[in-house]
């Protein structure tokens, strides 16, 4: 815990729409961003379904969250970790998701990519590096 | 044809409850019928009348006592399972001591010989749960 | 004297999916509905599994659930029907019965 | 469907205790039990963790339903069906299982097992020979 | 030490609430402090006061209420995942146009926020779902 | 630094427990609970795969669950501890956080 801010990993494990927990994971990292906190999301085993682009839920009746992910970078929001081996598993490639940016205040707005792609082994590094790691 | 229906998890939680419906809403169109659906398990939460969904949600509640109005469907909600979770009628709350009711309007109670006697009365016993 | 089998998870996360394919009889069908939808996609790592276990029966996946979770038609595995809520009270219909692999 | 007489099957692929099903089918079993069918268990996958013997819940503060199945016979549930495969993935045998019996009114009630080991394929045969086919 | 309790299952249906119960007794009874349990997504349900379990079974909602009565605990049930679940305390009842109230004593209702507070001010964060 | 992980959910049934052992880093601790005490058993079809998996970590079970669910202490992999809930909360303030695999 550097400077008293605390470090948050929000673990995203399951898939989207068959359960709420993914909706509900994304209201408490919105609320989450009004507090003094670095915060980071994991997204491994079928989290990574999550991140699919082209979500279309009209016909489920169930309301499409999915470009909420889009809006993160505002809530300064901008660590989402991405695991390769997960990915791979399931048939998709980094092609298959969402594009998710921020603008870099630091960097004159630069407008640079949030999903960080990582390894299994980079990732339990990631999980390792927390004080509280909250799992939806 | 006849549909017996029964759904085991709770609204919004679980995708059962919205699949069910779908699934029912379907079979009526294609000029089946759906006698009954019988909530078990959590899919008792699915007749609270005091669920409050967010404006650009589905009220999951309101869609089955609309359906269930509109096609003479019986919407049962078994009674132990109820107990367990919380979901009471008037009656019963009178008859616990309990001061307050929260079953939706379209939804009874009664007991698990409701999901049988569905099994027995219908051509297809379909389930929705987790 | 066949049956519909409805399986609603992710074969990634548990073994519905599988245990399904292994008690599924020539002749039924095996349906993918909600999270069960990945199981119809080709390409990953459980692919050639749920091809050689569903051999002998008909795979399926509930289309909307497919559009919802952003899958493309082109990524299903060859042989995979598409239904919509109508095609599954059409399944369970023509079938003797239906069981819910939860 | 013969003489009228609807064959139900309880499918039953849960481990008990974590979640409530296993409880919750049982009591659909007993309620059951009061109408004119021709009823049969299915113990597959974790399902056949319900199924073991010396079950103590003391602890966890829970009750403990093992014994109810022991009673199924008095209502004349004497068909347990369970899966050979299911056992050896998970290091069991028959001997790690609760003796089940019924008295068979039939045969002068001679004391007779409820529990019928079956093959996976076996399992499929009785799955397929249902009416109804209730899973929890 | 101080713990936080992330509760995300109703009663009865997982074992959630009832393993999160035993480890803060045992927290307690060790000299540490549980200051705030936190009920999310089903875990509201834990939080009614309607439910009547058989009286051969715990009753996980009066354990919970007893508990934190002896031990000062805050148990804050999560008001947007309460809403779409119908639990409801007086307050939000006559606010939303509800005409009954189910939660039990010792529960208050309040925002996510109380979530991440919680994560905050205490030293681990226990989280008990499915 | 260490990581007490818990796994509340089957292995035969989910993937929980071995994801979990795949992230988890030496010096941690996997402790099984609920439905997870069963990937505690010596014996079964996944043993080898959680024994090998958490070669670097201290497996652990707790005992109310084990006992609800008939399992004998002597049915244990060798090295598995076992704790009751006062022993779950000496590991969970004796490590640095805690991470639930749900």
């Amino acid at each position: 815990m550097t400077d008293g801010v605390k470090k948050f990993l929000y673990v995203n494990r399951k898939a989207p729409y068959g359960t709420i927990y993914a909706l509900e994971s994304l209201e408490v990292v919105l609320i989450g961003a009004a507090f003094d906190l670095d915060v980071s999301l994991a997204f491994l085993d079928d989290g990574v379904f999550q991140l699919v682009k082209s979500q279309d839920t009209k016909e489920i009746g169930v309301k499409n969250f999915s470009p909420t992910f889009r809006a993160l970078g505002d809530y300064e929001v901008t660590k989402l970790y991405v695991e390769k081996e997960s990915l791979a598993e399931r048939g998709l490639t980094a092609e298959d998701l969402q594009e998710i940016t921020y603008e870099d205040e630091d960097d004159d707005y630069a407008e640079k990519p949030s999903l960080i792609f990582v390894s299994r082994a980079e990732m339990a590094d990631v999980m390792g590096d927390q004080d509280v790691v909250l799992s939806f | 044809m006849k549909f017996g229906i029964l759904i085991s998890e709770g609204p919004y939680t679980h995708q059962a409850s919205d699949t069910a419906f779908h699934f029912v809403s379907a079979a009526l169109a294609a000029g089946h019928e759906v006698p009954r659906v019988f909530f078990y398990h959590d899919g008792v939460n699915v007749g609270t009348r005091l669920s409050i969904p967010p404006q650009d949600e589905r009220n999951i509640q309101q869609q089955w006592t609309t359906l269930a109005a509109e096609h003479k469907i019986d919407l049962v909600i078994c009674i132990a399972a109820a107990q367990r979770r919380g979901l009471l009628d008037q009656n019963e709350a009178d008859r616990q001591g309990k001061d307050a009711s929260n079953i939706a309007e379209g939804f009874r109670i009664s007991g698990l010989g409701q999901l049988i006697e569905m099994g027995i009365e219908t051509d297809r016993l379909m389930t929705f749960g987790d | 004297m066949a049956t519909l089998h409805t399986v609603n998870k992710s074969p990634f996360a548990t073994q519905a999916l599988l245990s399904c394919l292994g008690h599924a009889k020539a002749g039924d069908t095996v349906l993918m509905i909600e999270d069960g939808v990945y199981g119809g996609a080709s390409g990953t790592g459980l692919a050639e599994a749920v091809a050689g276990l569903g051999g002998a029966v008909t795979l399926a996946v509930l289309e909307p659930d497919m559009k919802a979770r952003g899958i493309a038609a082109s990524r299903l595995m060859d042989g995979v029907k598409t239904v919509d809520y109508a095609g599954f009270v059409e399944l369970a219909a023509s079938h003797d019965r239906t069981q819910a692999w939860l």
